[in-house]
């Protein structure tokens, strides 16, 4: 067992969450597969600052978690209010504009 | 630097907890329902608070189950629910070639990444974190000393953020009045006890499988009852049970009401 | 080249760009207040600019023609880069101030009448004003970042002229094609700029010139090509030549303007003014030979098969151009002689375009000279113009053509090897070919029997068109005489090109005279045997059999002639004018289609799906991860 | 005892103006008079952008590091600090526009109430506006100019939110065509969130690398130790996340999607401020960060330079909307600007660094007049923004007409016009590194790219006007400012554009 575990723990997270906002259509979802995403990278910043035995790998850690919050609520906001108008949380039925 | 050894305890928990995250996160792709989706997820942020916790870092492993699962992942779980919760995705994939090439190009990029943090961390040496935290200062102390003077700025910056995603939030939700519009209480019961109908409105129709505001009440006979379509929102289609047709079941009791015709769902009111 | 300030008239050189394009800004934002007067005003401005062309070269030729250069505004001027702007006045550049404004001054005379009862007389004329300012920024530039700005400035006004009657189809397409074609020489010429930045820092003639034996002979080629491909393009030189006959489809003074007298020669300018860059590099130089060779015979022959008035004149054009390259190709000794066929090729071949259009505007804008005939009678002064300009153009004796194109066949033979007799004897081919088609095309317009459509009653010109017509005339009688035996060019440029060694004449020069007389002769007795005694068919025959037919019944010799030289001939023609039809076209065409193609099926993967989108985003991901090891690994 | 960083106010005073008149926006939004709210609003956010824009240009010659290292104040920082404000300020004035549209304005009345409903119908024509869009739109332009300043990765990267969660917000918030502007919103944020999580996870890998997320730190740890694995691998991916932001292909899908849906002064100032921010970042981490190991990304941004040039040019052949042509001419220029990081030499020499400035200030502008353009444009449903619209345009208005063709002229960077400058400059800039191939590709991408524009130019002069064609808008005021500015700009910095050749020549030199 070493720190490498935890780094390649996180690193298969992360790719789930991405293959997760591929295949996924409810926006919510992807939006939580993102989430997830940003977890994964709290998890490598924190085992980065225990390897090297400074503490910025936990205080961006922290800013992560502050920036997600906000972007939770912009995000949610907007899906709510695509969601109002058009009765889906699909992503794939918000495809009017293309080519 | 000092290496620091990796207890056994700390393993038993990392091949415990491991598996499952990496669960939580294959659950929440995996699973149809988003609400599932939403639960797995928090049992995955729950596995990564704790191993903050383990890892040194106890105020972000608190941080990461009060804040992120407590507060972030219930937001998510609220809107879930008032967009509804019938919304899970349907299992045919639309796009073609999509499924395929996301498990490919997954693969691709998680054997990229993996395997060259794998092989570039092999002998990483682990430095602990004793020097900075421990003995006299705790891991609070030590975090708040670096947030208020390396980080200061980008503390000072977030807050920036936090206004945006307000406001935001405001902008998107937040239906105003006109002022003078507002009326109150005494003047509703008034008016409504001007009307012909004094008692409460109907709320969604035991035929109606959705419990959205958007969903009108059904009248026995399938017609969505007017008098319960929200203001301000166009009334949704709602699906209904499947009806009896045909002469087989004209012993139901659809047949003693006498309704057999498919009543129309719009009840003229298509928009 | 040493350069002295401007003084006097000079210092205000300037002015000859700013009026003509002061004329165009007025016009174009004035909006219709301008309609009433707006042709006297863009006709204004280049009568003055040529005026004040006239009394500028008159002070140069005072200053014993010592290159006068004009510092306007500094472009870019940063630590590592300097362009400044400036104007250079010198013999050079005074030749073409000339052209350019004393043609241009008729041709817009001549355009009052033309487009007297065209609604939007008032844009045509901002257009023309602005291709002279842009051509004469492109001849007057200092360097070659003025140079190129003047090249897209013609090139712009090219477009919107060919395109201005847009409302034809064939409008339209001949001027995308146009645009297209030039592209690719642009190209060539910013690739050229660009090499000569990187490799010697500096753009001004001055500074490329001064410096340009120091570099290494293969970048000296490469920018040697890439001009020479600018050139091609602007001047329709093989390969790039389908588009010049195209353009065409624009009014007829353009044509007489832009696609004869002045835009297409700045090709035959740009290698003129790079001499010293092709002095250095023969291998460049033999491929301007080549280019100017194959060019001149392509369309000698293409001009023979032609019935659209308009296209035998621009084939013309397209091979009198070849011409010009061959001269300039063959280094020293051709400059002059190349410059002076370009002068005076303005003025005739101007004049031959504005007799056309005053056919066209007597025959209801018809082009199709089989339904011309007999018209010597009707048009007398057109006629009388028109025939000047083509004895002129076909080289009859002590007219202008005969003077320079017959410096220009010596020039070729005088290189003195093989090549110089190949060179020479194409350049005598094409001359006999030239007097073949210019011949067909007088007699099947000026004489023979009226075959024209029903309702049309020719009649000679207004006055306003016939003036200019009788000064192009005029000028192509004389300029010739002037320019060769009068008021040597050779000297003029002196300060240009310096002194060029006395040639030793290979062939004498009356030989050549003698024998290009001849064959100009043949070609005329041939055009007046094939085409001239015989009744013109009104369609073009569809199979050559009433023609064989016809012949058969003639004289034996006409047999003999025909297999001999006229079915090869048209064999050949139509070989030609197919591969120049399929070919070049298709592979214009087929350039276009190939990118619109690539265009949808690339949209098509814009789905809109956000899905589809992120999956290209960790597709990129991945790829980049991935080349970046790869990189530090490799 | 917990010792305060040195902070330098004057280093941070054009940020602290356009952040302060942000908050002050928001405290207007809560207690102002809604009547007057409008005409407070565009003051404010007009006076926050304006004067950090004279306060960055007081800044010049600084060079300094401050806010314990967080902070980079230098020539690069400050020019394109400059730069962003001014174009900020224009796209507000693009903003403030609300004679134009009978809507009144190109913003929604109330976003919050669905599209489509009876209130939405009935707030069509109100004189009401969002008038949180200033205030928002300040925030972004606040984090643009973090962005390009950033001399460590976490604040890049917090800039970068606060750039782009405004962003998300303000194209969704168009008045008409309220479901694609929506759309626009949703696709740009969760395309945006999954390129910041990749950016954050280079971000993460960096520092596991080095120990520090300082770039200066970076540099150093590269220099040293050379480039090992985590190192490029957090590269590749920090390279993803402003490649995004850049709109560079193969990260470009969002861009025309976004642009066409978007209200168009919020896609005027997306296609100048935010091209303008990313490139400063994407140039201030290859040069100040990874300069020392500059042959691993070369390659690399080459290749990317190439697609997106590429890709972007000929995809815009086949549009026929003039918004969406112009979001894949951003695409192609985006390869253009590449082209000029391309011409960086890693110790700080080279002109690439002052032509791309050059490039980002001279595009900003031109971009921000040609969206003005589009705006005057009009028909009964809006912006008529499909080609076929534009027909004939020059007999209808030959001054509009005129204006346009400028603007096209100088995006396919004819002689002349500000963008042949920058083309000009650009181009030279990678041939001095020896770039040759990515230049002749990059002419034929221009030539190519000329003839879509070109198209517009004869569609608007050559051909006939639809029967019912658009009608074109007397502009008020502030648009009428905003074209002023912009049509002068690109003929200045076309035909005598030394000076600012010079300024920028002058601010190339990173702190480093």
């Amino acid at each position: 067992m070493t720190l490498t575990h935890y780094l390649v723990l996180a690193a298969i997270l992360f790719t789930i969450g991405a293959v997760g906002v591929l295949v996924r259509r409810n926006a919510i979802v992807v939006f939580m597969c993102i989430e997830l995403m940003l977890n994964s990278v709290n998890l490598t910043l924190v085992t980065f600052a225990r390897a090297g035995g400074t503490l910025d790998g936990q205080v961006m850690a922290f800013f992560v978690m502050v920036v997600a919050a906000a972007e939770v609520v912009v995000g949610l906001a907007i899906i709510m209010s695509i969601y109002r108008t058009r009765r889906s949380a699909s992503v794939d039925d918000a495809n009017l504009l293309k080519y | 630097m000092n290496d620091v050894v990796i207890g056994t305890g700390e393993a038993v928990v990392f091949w415990i907890l491991g598996p499952l995250a990496l669960a939580g996160a294959l659950g929440m792709v995996l699973s149809r329902n988003a609400v599932h989706s939403a639960l797995w997820l928090i049992n995955t942020m729950l596995a990564l608070g704790v191993f903050y916790v383990v890892q040194e870092a106890p105020f972000l492993g608190a941080v990461q189950i009060i804040v992120y699962t407590g507060a972030i992942m219930i937001l998510f779980l609220f809107v879930l629910m008032l967009v509804g919760r019938d919304t899970s995705d349907s299992v045919v994939e639309t796009l073609r070639g999509q499924r395929v090439a996301a498990i490919l190009l997954g693969i691709g990029f998680a054997g990229l990444v993996g395997a060259g943090i794998a092989r570039a961390t092999r002998d990483l040496p682990v430095a602990g974190l004793d020097a900075v935290q421990g003995g006299d200062t705790s891991n609070i102390e030590a975090i708040a000393q670096l947030l208020f003077t390396r980080y200061l700025l980008a503390f000072e910056v977030t807050s920036a953020l936090l206004i945006t995603a307000a406001v935001g939030a405001m902008v998107l939700a937040h239906i105003e009045r006109e002022p003078g519009t507002r009326r109150t209480q005494k003047e509703l019961s008034r008016a409504r006890f001007l009307t012909d109908r004094p008692q409460t409105l109907p709320g969604p129709g035991v035929h109606a499988r959705a419990n959205s505001v958007a969903a009108p009440a059904l009248l026995p006979d399938g017609r969505p009852a007017e008098d319960s379509f929200a203001t301000g929102i166009d009334p949704q289609e709602v699906d209904q049970m499947p009806r009896p047709t045909g002469r087989a079941q004209l012993g139901s009791p659809d047949a003693a009401l006498g309704t057999l015709d498919p009543a129309p769902l719009d009840g003229g009111r298509q928009p | 080249m040493d350069t002295v300030a401007a003084d006097g008239l000079l210092a205000w050189s300037w002015l000859l760009i700013a009026l003509p394009l002061a004329g165009a800004a007025v016009l174009l934002l004035g909006g219709r207040r301008t309609d009433r007067w707006g042709h006297l005003l863009g006709t204004g401005t280049v009568v003055t600019a040529f005026v004040l062309g006239l009394l500028c070269t008159l002070q140069l030729a005072d200053a014993g023609g010592r290159p006068v250069s004009v510092e306007l505004w500094t472009f870019i001027e940063t630590g590592s880069l300097d362009v400044p702007v400036g104007l250079l006045f010198d013999p050079l550049s005074a030749v073409f101030v000339l052209l350019i404004t004393g043609v241009g001054a008729l041709i817009h005379i001549y355009s009052i009448g033309y487009m007297a009862h065209d609604p939007r007389r008032r844009r045509f004329f901002a257009y023309l004003n602005l291709f002279v300012a842009a051509m004469l920024l492109l001849v007057l530039g200092d360097n070659f970042v003025v140079l190129y700005v003047g090249w897209e400035g013609v090139g712009l006004a090219s477009y919107l002229l060919i395109a201005f009657w847009h409302e034809r189809p064939a409008a339209a397409t001949a001027a995308k094609k146009a645009f297209i074609m030039n592209r690719v020489g642009d190209v060539g010429l910013a690739l050229a700029i660009f090499l000569m930045f990187a490799q010697l820092g500096t753009v001004t003639y001055d500074g490329v010139f001064g410096s340009v034996g120091a570099l290494a002979g293969g970048t000296v080629t490469a920018i040697g090509l890439l001009l020479l491909l600018g050139a091609c393009g602007k001047s329709g030189q093989f390969p790039l030549q389908a588009w010049l006959p195209d353009a065409m489809e624009g009014p007829t003074p353009v044509s007489a303007l832009i696609h004869a007298a002045t835009m297409v020669t700045a090709g035959v300018y740009l290698i003129a003014r790079s001499a010293p860059i092709y002095d250095e590099t023969p291998t460049a130089r033999a491929v301007v030979l080549a280019v100017g060779a194959i060019t001149l015979l392509i369309g000698a022959i293409v001009g023979c098969a032609q019935d659209d008035i308009k296209k035998v004149l621009a084939y013309s054009t397209v091979s009198q151009i070849g011409y010009m390259f061959l001269a300039v190709g063959l280094g020293p000794a051709g400059y002059v002689a190349g410059l002076a066929h370009l002068l005076t090729h303005g003025f005739f071949k101007a004049g031959l375009f504005l007799g056309a259009g005053s056919v066209m505007h007597a025959m209801n804008d018809a082009v199709d000279m089989r339904r011309f005939g007999g018209l010597a009678s009707r048009m007398r002064i057109t006629f009388v113009t028109f025939g000047l300009g083509y004895l002129a153009l076909i080289g009859f004796p002590f007219l202008s053509g005969f003077y320079t194109k017959d410096a220009i066949i010596e020039a070729a033979f005088d290189r003195g090897d093989g090549w110089g007799y190949v060179l020479g004897g194409v350049a005598i081919l094409a001359a006999g070919l030239t007097a073949f088609y210019m011949t067909r095309l007088m007699l099947m317009t000026f004489f023979g029997r009226p075959r024209w459509d029903e309702g049309v009653h020719p009649h000679e010109s207004p006055s306003v068109m016939t003036a200019p017509m009788v000064l192009l005339a005029l000028g192509s009688v004389l300029a010739g005489y002037l320019l060769v035996v009068a008021f040597p060019l050779e000297e003029w440029l002196v300060p240009v090109f310096g002194r060029p060694e006395a040639a030793e004449h290979v062939v004498a020069p009356l030989v050549v005279s003698a024998l290009v007389t001849v064959v100009m002769l043949l070609g005329v007795a041939s055009a007046w045997m094939f085409v001239g005694r015989r009744e013109v068919p009104v369609t073009a025959p569809a199979r050559v059999s009433p023609v064989v037919l016809a012949a058969r019944r003639a004289l034996y010799a006409d047999t003999v002639n025909e297999s001999l030289f006229m079915r090869p001939g048209q064999w050949l023609t139509r070989a030609l004018v197919f591969l120049d039809n399929r070919g070049v076209d298709g592979a214009v065409n087929g350039l276009a289609a190939a990118l619109g193609g690539s265009s949808s099926r690339l949209g098509r993967t814009q789905t809109g799906f956000v899905r589809s989108y992120a999956l290209g985003m960790l597709g990129g991901a991945v790829v980049v991860a991935g080349a970046l090891l790869a990189v530090t690994a490799g | 005892m917990i010792e305060a960083p040195d902070l330098s106010l004057a280093a941070l005073a054009p940020l602290l103006f356009v952040f302060g008149a942000a908050c002050l926006g928001v405290l207007v939004e809560a207690f102002g008079p809604r009547e007057r709210r409008h005409a407070v609003q565009v003051t404010l956010a007009l006076v926050g952008t304006l004067g950090g824009l004279v306060t960055s240009l007081l800044l010049a010659g600084e060079r300094e590091v401050t806010a314990a290292g967080a902070l980079a104040v230098d020539g690069p920082a400050v020019f394109l600090q400059a730069t962003i404000t001014g174009l900020g300020a224009l796209a507000i004035l693009l903003f403030a526009e609300r004679s134009l549209d009978p809507a009144r304005s190109a913003f929604v009345a109330a976003a919050a109430v669905p599209v489509g409903s009876p209130r939405d119908r009935e707030l069509m024509t109100a004189p009401r506006v969002q008038t949180e869009v200033y205030p928002l739109a300040t925030f972004a332009i606040g984090g643009m100019m973090l962005f390009v300043a950033a001399n460590d990765l976490l604040i890049m990267f917090v800039a970068l939110e606060v750039l782009s969660l405004p962003l998300y917000l303000i194209s969704g918030l168009a008045r008409r065509r309220r479901l694609l502007s929506q759309e626009a919103a949703v696709k740009y944020f969760l395309l945006g969130a999954f390129a910041s999580a990749f950016f954050l996870y280079g971000l993460a890998l960096v520092y596991g690398a080095t120990g520090s997320i300082g770039l200066a730190d970076i540099r150093a740890a590269t220099t040293e130790s050379g480039s090992d694995v985590l190192l490029v691998l957090g590269l590749a991916l920090l390279i993803v996340g402003l490649m995004f932001k850049a709109s560079v292909a193969p990260f470009h899908a969002w861009t025309p999607d976004v642009y066409q849906g978007a209200p168009t002064p919020v896609t005027a100032f997306m296609a100048a401020c935010t091209k303008v921010a990313a490139f400063g970042a994407i140039l201030r981490l290859l040069y100040v960060a990874f300069g020392t190991s500059e042959w691993t990304w070369r390659p690399l941004v080459y290749g990317i330079a190439i697609i997106s040039m590429v890709v972007g040019a000929v995809l815009a052949l086949t549009q026929t909307d003039l918004k969406r042509m112009l979001a894949y001419s951003s695409i192609a220029h985006a390869g253009f600007l590449l082209t000029g990081v391309i011409g960086l030499s890693p110790d700080g020499g080279g002109s690439g660094l002052a032509a791309t400035m050059f490039y980002l200030l001279a595009y900003g502008l031109t971009t921000v007049g040609a969206f003005a353009v589009l705006t005057l444009v009009r028909d009964g449903d809006g912006e008529a923004s499909h080609l076929s619209q534009w027909a004939g345009l020059a007999r209808r208005s030959p001054l509009t007409a005129a204006v346009m063709a400028l603007f096209l002229l100088a995006l396919a960077g004819i002689p002349l016009t500000s963008g042949f400058t920058g083309k000009f400059a650009v181009f030279r800039a990678a041939i001095e590194d020896g770039a040759w191939p990515l230049v002749v590709v990059a002419v034929l991408a221009s030539a190519v790219a000329a003839f879509f524009y070109l198209r517009v130019i004869v569609l608007m002069y050559f051909s006939e006007p639809a029967e019912d064609g658009p009608t074109v808008a007397v502009p008020g005021l502030p648009t009428t400012i905003v074209l002023a500015v912009t049509v002068t700009a690109t003929l200045v910095l076309g035909i005598a554009p030394g000076a600012v050749l010079d300024i920028a020549e002058q601010a190339a030199i990173f702190v480093g």
